[in-house]
């Protein structure tokens, strides 16, 4: 049994590169079987929406994500995760959210994968409010159940 | 101890963090968000629905129920939305 | 609702690029809310294999992965919809296969894709057989009955 | 009527594809392969553990009782190892 790897875990204003991300988890590796990237967008809403903005709480936001990056660790005999979150100014087509999981089979990566998304959703610190097309101020985002319940599968 | 105010919560409060000093009965989340509510009308708003509201003690999530205790930093937000 | 996509589907020898693929599917668009990547890797199985070579059925490959890409796109409102299988000789660390799935809701991304690689396993026309390291001839993988109860569970 | 052969069976066989004219009586997959099985010793190394052949009548999956009728192509494998 290999060690579990470390999770790389980053909460950054700017964009990220899932290729990138992918070759730092992979390179050099020929132990890896499956690779799961999961890629969150903004979207516009039917042209509704101008942009998101993306308040967190730093600090607790990087170690909220470490906390359930090592839960998934704990569950699943990962090869390599990495999770990125931005916050700031998000506009539609533009990335949030970047999960990448690394496993022998495709079922850990897959459910990782899914655990860790279905986790972030009701556990980082993070708030949504959007700006409408045309400048109006929008509100914030609200919670969804359906996000709740997703989450509780994994009890 | 300071106090974080997150989305909602910081906008109707018109702050996003302060230094507060609560009286030794106030021991649990629940009893400081009370004592927070009377701190003024922003603050009554900002905590009028208990149900939507989330508490961290020293950057981890907390339960009404939870200790306030020695924590260093308290915060309090709407129902996540990230991801 | 937006029709459903047409999938693109392509079975090769060549190496393929998921950044490159990830990009197709989404360029243009600002209504993409979750894509989610698949990539099959050959492992090297603790340095006792020196390759895969990856025979295939030309014309049915192509054929019965695109009846599971519209069965998928039937099940799940789907915006995108990319897969990949290579074939031939794939050294351990090489890229097999992708699925790449793109869709308004997570749930649905995940599934879908999940959905695809179960049937893949099972479904589309290719065989594995080993190269041993030191170039011993190997013999040809076994298919595993934990692959068909993966794609019993979508009955 | 083509008859293509992949994998292990291709090497039992020593074939990868051949054109074959079955009698009238030979209706379905199942009846093709014992046909098949008569046609020497690598042909009954071949299909000597039914369970493990599959079967495609012009590039679909069939099943043992599925009929050939006019097909034009028929090809036995052994289950699908890719992915």
């Amino acid at each position: 049994m290999t060690p579990q790897p470390a999770p790389s875990v980053r909460v950054q204003a700017d964009d990220f590169d899932v290729a990138h991300e992918q070759a730092l988890l992979t390179q050099g590796r020929r132990d890896i079987g499956a690779l799961v990237s999961f890629v969150g967008l903004c979207r516009d809403e039917d042209g509704a929406l101008e942009a998101l903005e993306l308040e967190h709480y730093p600090g607790m936001a990087e170690a909220e994500i470490s906390r359930v990056a090592v839960e998934a660790l704990e569950r699943w005999p990962l090869q390599g995760l990495t999770v990125i979150h931005r916050f700031g100014q998000i506009r539609p087509g533009e990335q949030i959210v970047l999960v990448l999981t690394a496993a022998r089979h495709r079922a850990d990566a897959f459910a990782a994968a899914e655990f860790l998304m279905d986790y972030l959703k009701t556990r980082a610190p993070f708030w949504k409010k959007e700006r409408r097309a045309g400048g109006a101020p929008g509100d914030w985002i609200s919670a969804k159940s359906e996000d709740d319940s997703a989450a509780e599968r994994w009890r | 101890m300071k106090a974080l105010y997150f989305a909602r919560v910081r906008e109707r409060i018109g702050l996003s963090e302060e230094e507060i000093a609560p009286p030794g009965e106030v021991v649990t989340v629940r009893q400081l968000i009370e004592w927070l509510s009377r701190r003024g009308d922003g603050y009554a708003a900002a905590f009028a629905n208990p149900a939507t509201i989330r508490a961290a003690v020293d950057k981890r999530h907390a339960a009404p129920d939870a200790p306030i205790g020695a924590a260093r930093e308290v915060a309090f937000f709407p129902p996540m939305t990230g991801g």
